[in-house]
């Protein structure tokens, strides 16, 4: 944010000692407002009672294979990657709009794992964990309602209460039993119910201990312990509804973002009803000082969406999000479906906003320009995984990891001279996030790939080998069409013509050979083995893991290599 | 319920082609006919006994012929002719033709919207509730929904006949004076209820509701991933309301489109629970084919005029359907649309 | 997954659909009113045999315990006796298949034969006298019952305009069932002598019997293949429409293509994609439609079986021909799914 | 080099929608010189795709080409057709739209080909793409088969129905030959497909979005066509499958010298891969010039207006300086007789309200502008009030979406 821009006046001051804005982060001992921890969510694939039955395994999708970061007051994190590298599963889970595979999620240092009402997925099994606490649950309940029970006997003063407490919260035990089944939900409201029924009962039983001894004994423990037992189960202390209400969320496509049955002021009001702010005065005040201020007339508030532009429409939802007065605003991709006249306006608009109502935004985006523009930090992201993090200015500057450089060096600059910049380009696909490569998930496409010591290839031929190893392991070599081609010619040959396309050193090509006569055999695993035997990488058998420095990278060409290969490290050039 | 662009998308459709004005058309004289078949009636169209004085029953015009009498101890041959008191002639137990043409317009019609409502009443909801929350709740309905197509539904209808009986209800007749409930008094010399096959709606909307489950869990299932109900989520709108306030409304353009076709299949499931004598109710057009079958090649106008019948409603519904699919099914307008 | 995997998938599938058609059926059975013995012995039965009887049978038995005969009674392929005739069910249903499997095919040929062009022409010249006449049929079809349509036919063809047609001479007008179908046909062959007919020609080279069979199935094919070809029809067309708008037919367009080529080879093809679902989903309709069209003609196959079964509660039969009906629907529907995924290669047999 | 291949003057399309009458394209002047890349940038609504399918002929109902002159040069045709319709001819020039249309059709894959935006659904999903890509060969070979008689210039290749339903059981009727597949083979190894032998027996799902695009460009380039149309090739693809794609087209170009007309939203695609580029708004060309002409001499407020959108990505950005407002509606009877972006343009005066303005050169003659600019400098004093299209702006927000183009 350095002041190159006219449109400075109209922003806050900038504070001291931020030429950037961008190391917010660094007032050491600030606590993040949104703390990632290990999040993971993985699809399943042939989950039905069929493929129970068939006892094949669910298959995963692992959409986000366990991201870490914190976002810290005031900032705009940058969450940039491919399609399908689960950036956008990354924000809706991190909402709990999807429920979470593993790992946790902290607002403002609590926790929100757990919280109801999140759109309900077809998942496998909900974990032991999970289960075992609901049988819990209704065992507890069935104790507490038994504990009731003999508090009725002694003290009749409160029969009707107790009878329909106890059995409610019975009731609730069964229904969080179904909801670890998949059966159904509960929504936020057997959480209350429960935690009040077990308030409650240990209110209850308490005056009737010295009437009814042991059994009132019992529903008080019971109850303390079912309170107890909610609060850990749960740990929220900040209760659903206040994390709802302080976070936000603008999606991509403004078409089917909006309820095309709703006028726009009824979109904008929604949030406000849901959680019951203010009067009905104060809520059409308050929407259409929203719909002004994102730069609509509020005599369109009747409108319906259908009669609106795309980016008008981004602006209602924009507009709906800041309903009310949230904290943290997770934007996916909000200007994607943009023309880059209207993008500007979107973002120019994001940008006072946030200075106006002390937002903190996670913008999640494909597109680098826009990252660079408004984001503070930027976490880079591969196939489920951050690769990078760290300050914008840095990352945009001096990337460390390969798929980052080459993320950036592959943008297009609307600036001549870009017709005579080198590009590298990546010439093979993403794999599929079913089933990821081992080690380093960006080795199948890395430029970069560190290979065995004394290997004595140069990178692209390195990379050839590499590639073709990787085809016989997935199969994709048709044996048959190879045949077919050969014609009089064998098999093996007619194979490194077809499928090796650079030329190797005499003794690399005569080892390549020896593994592609073992594939002319339909040998697809042997031939693999021979292979790696000699062309096995360090990226590919050692995950690497993200450094907590300040700008860590995912990659073995920086983070300690894992100490088995520590001495094989090789030199690149 | 129905947003401005529907409607002027059905305006649309409407006023560009032809099918759709002529379905109105006919809907609306059937549906007239039904609802005022007490004053159109020119007969109580169960009093039985309207036979020509030599014994047949009386054609309509056109359909004159002759019939062997004995008369006073020698047979002879007598003409019967048309005559004007029956205009579409009599049946074979000597029911005024016409005036059961009109009362079966009234139980076509009324099986059809009653069964329709009722498999909406239960397919709705099952379907939306399976297709929002997934897991093994859909896993069931899929599960049942298998089970239920592989049923022939005539045949499924007929086995579910077989349990239920055939109970007609009588609806008390609101046109006919002296009706019990609401007497609007307009007609008068008719039956005061009239028989409807009670068994015979409940079994079509047992047939039918699956249908209703499938298209609505399908809308479910797509808008669950829809970002307005997404963007509901993240505001803290609990499951129940997000249904009712985005999922419900936004399914219901298909769900009419679907009960609509229905309603066509249900006439016709009724009509062929009729005619094969299972629907507990004589008062049927698919019950006077049956009737007329017997004596087609003598009396062909029995079973003819009926059939006609149920082929212009079902017809006129269908039309409705197809002018609903046409103006609301978003493909169609997308591929008119595309430059 | 290989093809064979998947068929075994698909055969775990329908056996689970036809575990719930069992246990629908049996449910039906037993919820329905009337005592089976009574239903079983007649009206005149006394209470001492009606007795003895529920006890054979082991209707005295709890719910459960008659359900787990039933299942497994059934696991050993014993359908039962039919009340009635006192015959094994099993060769009352299976006698009548043939007939039913002749008519239904006779039915789909004329169907798909008449239905695919028919819907093509109307959908590529959308606006059309040829459109709007197809579209005037399909309407027709779809909306007529076929028991109508069928005595229509008889009316119109056989006794208006006197071509000669089987039987039409024998029935009466006071004969309980309006016979047109097989009171001349000689007794004791399976099915209704399409067999026959073919085994003639091989046997002394005669045409006749398969001519004789060919004018008997003639209007009962009609009647029952109307719906369908009507229904194909406006499937047909309005797939090709849906087709014809994509991007890829604009993209084959570019690359200079001859139009018989993109209106076939491309188009038709792709639209005949969700068509097969739908027939497949539709045999249920197809079946229904048998048992009327064989009442209305007294074609002796499953449905007029059917029907009789119903009439005078014959549960064990009723139940046998309704499972052997599921079981067809079943069958059809994996090899449709098999069809599908030979001729979508986006579905894998996965 | 400067040869012009493509002169296209006074071009209209129009769209009759429900709504009512559509300028997508309006009096569109352009030419286009052999070997080049020409760039057509715009937002989406702004007609470019239109462009495209005009000059492939394939705008369907409701739309329509409803006037101006799409003028190829080909000698060839230019003398084939010289006879039967005169009026078409200008030297080697040949006007696409006066001509039969089974001879315009002929044009498609030998002299014009396209690529799509959305390779996944651009292919058929039910036949193998060796087998699509053969089809194009075919064509091609089936049409230069034929001796060079007038008839086989100008007629498209014929293939009855009887020949399909032969062939179902006489594969020496088939449409495709070996032959064919052996150049789909070849072509697939062009762009750069991996084991493409094995490749063509594959299924369009079996692709992933960018292996589709590159065979989608073999495909273009079966029938070695003179121009290749590619329309936003890139814009459903990832950063770092665009830059292999446009790799590849331009590797392609500059081996085989074809001329590609580029339609895209994203001025970095223009700037890496294009000679000179047009500007379109609202279905007309407002600017047009060599990149430098666009890029550093722009005279058209809305040519700046877009480059000042673009955030950059070598550097912090502070405010974008984006245009206000929307995209204008197209209908006939919203347009107005001014110029379309006086609405949103910083710097309208009183004569923008005229009249749509006139196309004027600006500097060389290569580069014009469609805009009073162009002629006077901007003069403060005749500038709008801020509130003076406040009225109009409000409620026309769908207007875009009626004509949208991508």
């Amino acid at each position: 944010m350095t002041e190159t821009a006219d449109g400075v006046e109209d922003r806050e001051p900038i504070p001291e000692g931020m030429p950037t804005g961008s190391d917010r982060t660094a007032d050491a001992g600030d606590d993040p407002l949104v703390s990632v921890r290990e999040l993971t969510k993985y699809f399943y694939e042939h989950d039905s009672l069929y493929d129970r039955l068939l006892d094949r395994g669910p298959v995963s999708i692992q959409a986000v294979d366990g991201i870490s970061f914190d976002i810290y007051e005031g900032e705009t994190l940058g969450l940039v990657g491919e399609s399908g590298c689960g950036k956008s599963t990354a924000g809706e889970t991190l909402l709990n709009l999807q429920e979470a595979t593993d790992g946790s999620v902290a607002f403002d240092g609590e926790s929100i794992d757990g919280i109801d009402g999140s759109v309900p997925s077809s998942t496998a099994d909900p974990p032991v964990g999970v289960k075992l606490s609901s049988v819990l649950l209704a065992v507890l309940g069935v104790v507490a309602v038994a504990g009731g029970g003999s508090v009725v006997t002694a003290a009749a003063e409160y029969p009707t209460w107790i009878v329909v407490l106890g059995g409610a919260w019975l009731l609730h035990g069964l229904a969080s039993v179904g909801t670890a089944y998949g059966l159904w939900t509960v929504e936020a409201w057997g959480w209350r119910l429960a935690t009040g029924v077990a308030v409650l009962a240990v209110a209850l039983s308490l005056p009737t201990l010295s009437v009814a001894g042991g059994p009132a004994g019992v529903g008080v423990v019971a109850g303390l312990g079912l309170f107890v037992y909610l609060l850990v189960r749960r740990r929220v202390f900040i209760t659903p509804s206040e994390f709802r209400r302080r976070t936000a969320i603008v999606f991509q496509d403004p078409f089917s973002s909006l309820d095309p049955r709703m006028t726009i002021g009824d979109v904008v009001r929604q949030p406000l009803d849901v959680h019951d702010v203010g009067t009905k005065e104060e809520r059409r005040e308050r929407v259409r000082y929203l719909i002004e201020r994102v730069g609509l007339s509020a005599d369109q508030l009747d409108r319906y969406p259908s009669e609106f532009s795309g980016g008008q429409r981004q602006r209602i939802a924009i507009a709906r999000a800041l309903a009310l007065d949230p904290d943290f605003v997770v934007l996916d991709e909000p200007t994607s479906a943009l023309d880059v006249s209207v993008q500007a306006q979107v973002l120019n608009l994001l940008d006072e906003l946030q200075d106006e109502f002390g937002l903190t935004y996670l913008l999640i985006s494909h597109d680098l320009s826009v990252i660079r523009h408004i984001c503070d930090r930027v976490a880079v992201m591969y196939l489920g995984e951050i690769v990078e993090l760290g300050d914008a200015e840095d990352l945009f500057e001096s990337p460390r990891h390969p798929y980052t450089e080459v993320l950036l060096d592959n943008v297009p600059r609307a600036a001549m001279g870009e017709r005579e910049r080198d590009i590298e380009t990546l010439n093979v696909d993403v794999p599929s996030p079913r089933d990821p490569p081992s080690g380093c998930r960006f080795r199948t496409r890395c430029p970069e790939v560190i290979p065995p010591e004394d290997v004595g290839l140069e990178q692209d031929q390195y990379r050839a080998v590499t590639d073709l190893r990787q085809r016989i392991e997935d199969r994709e070599v048709s044996l048959r069409t190879a045949r077919q081609q050969a014609e009089d010619r064998i098999v093996a040959q007619e194979l490194a013509d077809r499928l090796l396309e650079v030329d190797l050193p005499p003794n690399h090509r005569s080892y390549v050979d020896e593994a592609l006569e073992v594939l002319a055999e339909g040998e697809y695993q042997d031939a693999a083995d021979h292979l790696r035997e000699r062309y096995e990488s360090v990226c590919e058998r050692y995950h690497p893991h993200l450094g907590d420095e300040d700008h860590p990278a995912a990659c073995h060409l920086h983070g300690p290599l894992p100490e088995e290969a520590e001495e094989a490290r090789p030199v690149v050039e | 319920m129905i947003s401005n662009r529907v409607k002027s998308n059905l305006r649309q459709t409407f006023r560009n082609s032809l099918l759709p004005k002529v379905g109105v058309l006919l809907l609306a004289t059937i549906v007239l006919m039904a609802v005022f078949a007490p004053v159109l009636a020119t007969h109580d169209p169960t009093r039985t006994g309207y036979f020509h004085e030599n014994g047949g029953p009386y054609p309509p015009p056109g359909f004159d012929y002759t019939t062997t009498v004995a008369q006073g101890g020698e047979i002879g041959e007598v003409r019967i002719t048309a005559t004007s008191e029956h205009l579409l002639g009599t049946n074979t137990v000597g029911q005024d033709v016409y005036s059961r043409f009109l009362y079966g317009a009234r139980v076509s019609l009324l099986v059809g919207l009653f069964g329709v409502s009722l498999a909406l009443v239960i397919g709705v909801p099952f379907g939306l509730v399976a297709g929002y929350y997934g897991g093994r709740v859909d896993d069931g309905l899929m599960r049942l929904a298998d089970v239920m197509l592989a049923f022939p539904s005539l045949v499924l209808a007929l086995a579910l006949i077989g349990v239920f009986g055939q109970q007609p209800i009588r609806i008390p007749d609101p046109i006919v004076m002296g009706s019990e409930y609401l007497d609007l008094g307009i007609a008068s010399g008719m039956p005061e209820s009239i028989p409807i096959p009670g068994s015979v709606t409940v079994v079509v909307a047992l047939v039918t509701w699956v249908w209703f489950a499938r298209v609505s869990r399908g809308e479910a299932l797509s808008l669950r991933n829809e970002e307005y109900v997404k963007a509901a989520k993240s505001m803290g709108e609990h499951n129940g309301a997000i249904l009712l306030k985005h999922v419900l409304p936004n399914s219901v353009t298909p769900i009419i489109v679907l009960a609509t076709i229905q309603i066509a299949v249900i006439i016709l499931i009724e009509a062929s629970l009729a005619y094969l004598g299972f629907s507990g109710t004589t008062l049927s057009w698919g019950y006077e084919i049956e009737r007329g079958q017997d004596v087609l090649r003598t009396r062909p106008w029995v079973s003819m005029l009926p059939g006609i019948g149920i082929v212009l409603s079902v017809i006129s519904v269908n039309l409705l359907g197809d002018w609903f699919r046409d103006a609301l099914d978003p493909n169609i307008e997308g591929s008119e649309r595309g430059a | 997954m290989s093809m064979g995997k998947f068929l075994f998938r698909r055969t775990l599938q329908g056996v689970f659909v036809i575990w719930g058609v069992v246990t629908a059926l049996f449910g039906m059975r037993a919820v329905s009113p009337g005592d089976p013995a009574t239903l079983m012995l007649g009206q005149g039965a006394t209470r001492n045999l009606i007795e003895r009887v529920r006890e054979e049978e082991g209707l005295n038995e709890p719910i459960y315990v008659q359900y787990f005969d039933y299942v497994t009674d059934l696991l050993q392929g014993d359908l039962g006796y039919s009340w009635r005739s006192e015959r094994e069910v099993e060769a009352m249903v299976i006698e009548r298949i043939p007939a039913t499997i002749e008519l239904a095919v006779a039915a789909t040929v004329i169907a798909i034969l008449i239905a695919i062009p028919l819907g093509v022409i109307s959908a590529t010249r959308r606006d059309q006298p040829a459109d709007y006449g197809a579209t005037l049929f399909s309407l027709l079809g779809i909306s007529t019952p076929n028991f109508w349509l069928g005595l229509m036919l008889v009316l119109v063809l056989g006794v208006w305009y006197g071509i000669p047609y089987p039987s039409l001479g024998i029935s009466s007008d006071l004969s309980v069932r309006f016979g047109i179908g097989f009171i001349d046909l000689p007794t004791g062959r399976r099915g209704a002598g399409f067999v026959e007919g073919l085994m003639a020609i091989v046997r002394d080279g005669s045409f006749d019997e398969l001519l004789t069979w060919l004018r008997h199935v003639t209007l009962p094919a009609i009647t029952l293949g109307t719906y369908f070809t009507a229904l194909i029809t406006r499937l047909t067309r309005s797939g090709m429409i849906d087709e014809i708008g994509k991007a890829y037919v604009t993209a084959t367009e570019a690359k200079g293509l001859p139009g018989v080529l993109i209106r076939y080879k491309h188009v038709l093809r792709n639209t005949m994609i969700p068509i097969v679902t739908v027939l497949g989903l539709q045999m249920g309709t197809l079946m229904g439609g048998a048992v009327i069209t064989e009442t209305v003609f007294n074609w002796p196959g499953l449905g007029l079986r059917l029907i009789d079964a119903l009439s005078i509660r014959d549960w064990p039969l009723m139940q046998g021909i309704i499972l052997f009906v599921a079981l067809m629907f079943v069958v059809i529907n994996i090899v449709v799914d098999a069809l599908y995924t030979y001729l979508d290669p986006r579905v894998s047999v996965e | 080099m400067s040869e012009e291949i493509l002169r296209i003057s006074d071009l209209s399309a129009r769209f009759f929608t429900n709504e009512g009458q559509v300028n997508a394209v309006s009096n569109l002047d352009l030419t286009v010189e052999r070997g080049e890349v020409f760039g057509i940038v715009g937002e989406s609504g702004s007609g470019k795709s239109v462009t495209a399918l005009s000059i492939m002929d394939l705008i369907d109902s409701p739309g329509e080409i409803t006037d101006g002159r799409i003028e190829y040069r080909n000698a060839d045709l230019a003398e084939a057709v010289a006879d039967t319709h005169p009026e078409a001819v200008d030297g080697e020039f040949v006007d696409l739209l006066s001509i039969p249309e089974d001879a315009r059709k002929s044009l498609r894959g030998s002299s014009f080909s396209m690529i799509f935006q959305d390779p996944m659904s651009s292919f058929n999903p039910s036949l193998t793409v060796g087998e699509q890509i053969a089809e194009a060969v075919e064509v091609q070979r089936r049409a230069t088969a034929n001796p060079r008689s007038t008839k086989a210039r100008t007629k498209s290749v014929e293939y009855s129905l009887s020949s399909l339903v032969l062939s179902t059981v006489l594969p020496s009727r088939r449409f495709v030959t070996e032959a064919g597949r052996k150049r789909a083979v070849e072509l697939l190894d062009m762009v750069g497909i991996p084991d493409p032998a094995q490749r063509t027996d594959e299924y369009p799902h079996e692709y992933s979005g960018g292996m589709l695009q590159r065979a989608m460009i073999a495909q273009a380039l079966a029938g070695e066509p003179d121009v290749l149309i590619a329309d936003e090739p890139t814009t459903a693809l990832d950063v770092t499958i665009q830059a292999q794609v446009l790799d590849i087209l331009r590797d392609l170009q500059e081996e085989t010298g074809m001329t590609i007309v580029l339609i895209t939203h994203n001025l970095g695609v223009i700037a890496r891969m294009c000679d000179r580029v047009g500007v379109m708004y609202a279905g007309e060309v407002v600017e047009r010039g060599t990149l430098g002409d666009i890029f550093q001499r722009q005279v058209h407020p809305y040519t700046a207006g877009l480059l000042g959108s673009i955030p950059d990505i070598e550097s912090v950005g502070g405010r974008l300086e984006p245009i206000e407002g929307n995209v204008p509606s197209l209908l006939d009877h919203e347009m107005g007789d001014r110029c379309y972006f006086a609405d949103r343009c910083p710097k309208a005066m009183e004569e923008c309200l005229d009249k749509p303005p006139d196309i004027s050169a600006e500097g060389s003659e290569d580069h014009v502008a469609k805009c009073v600019l162009a002629d006077h400098p901007y003069d403060p004093a005749r500038a709008l009030p801020d509130d003076h299209f406040e009225e109009l702006t409000v409620g026309q927000g769908t207007a875009g979406e009626v004509a949208d183009d991508d």
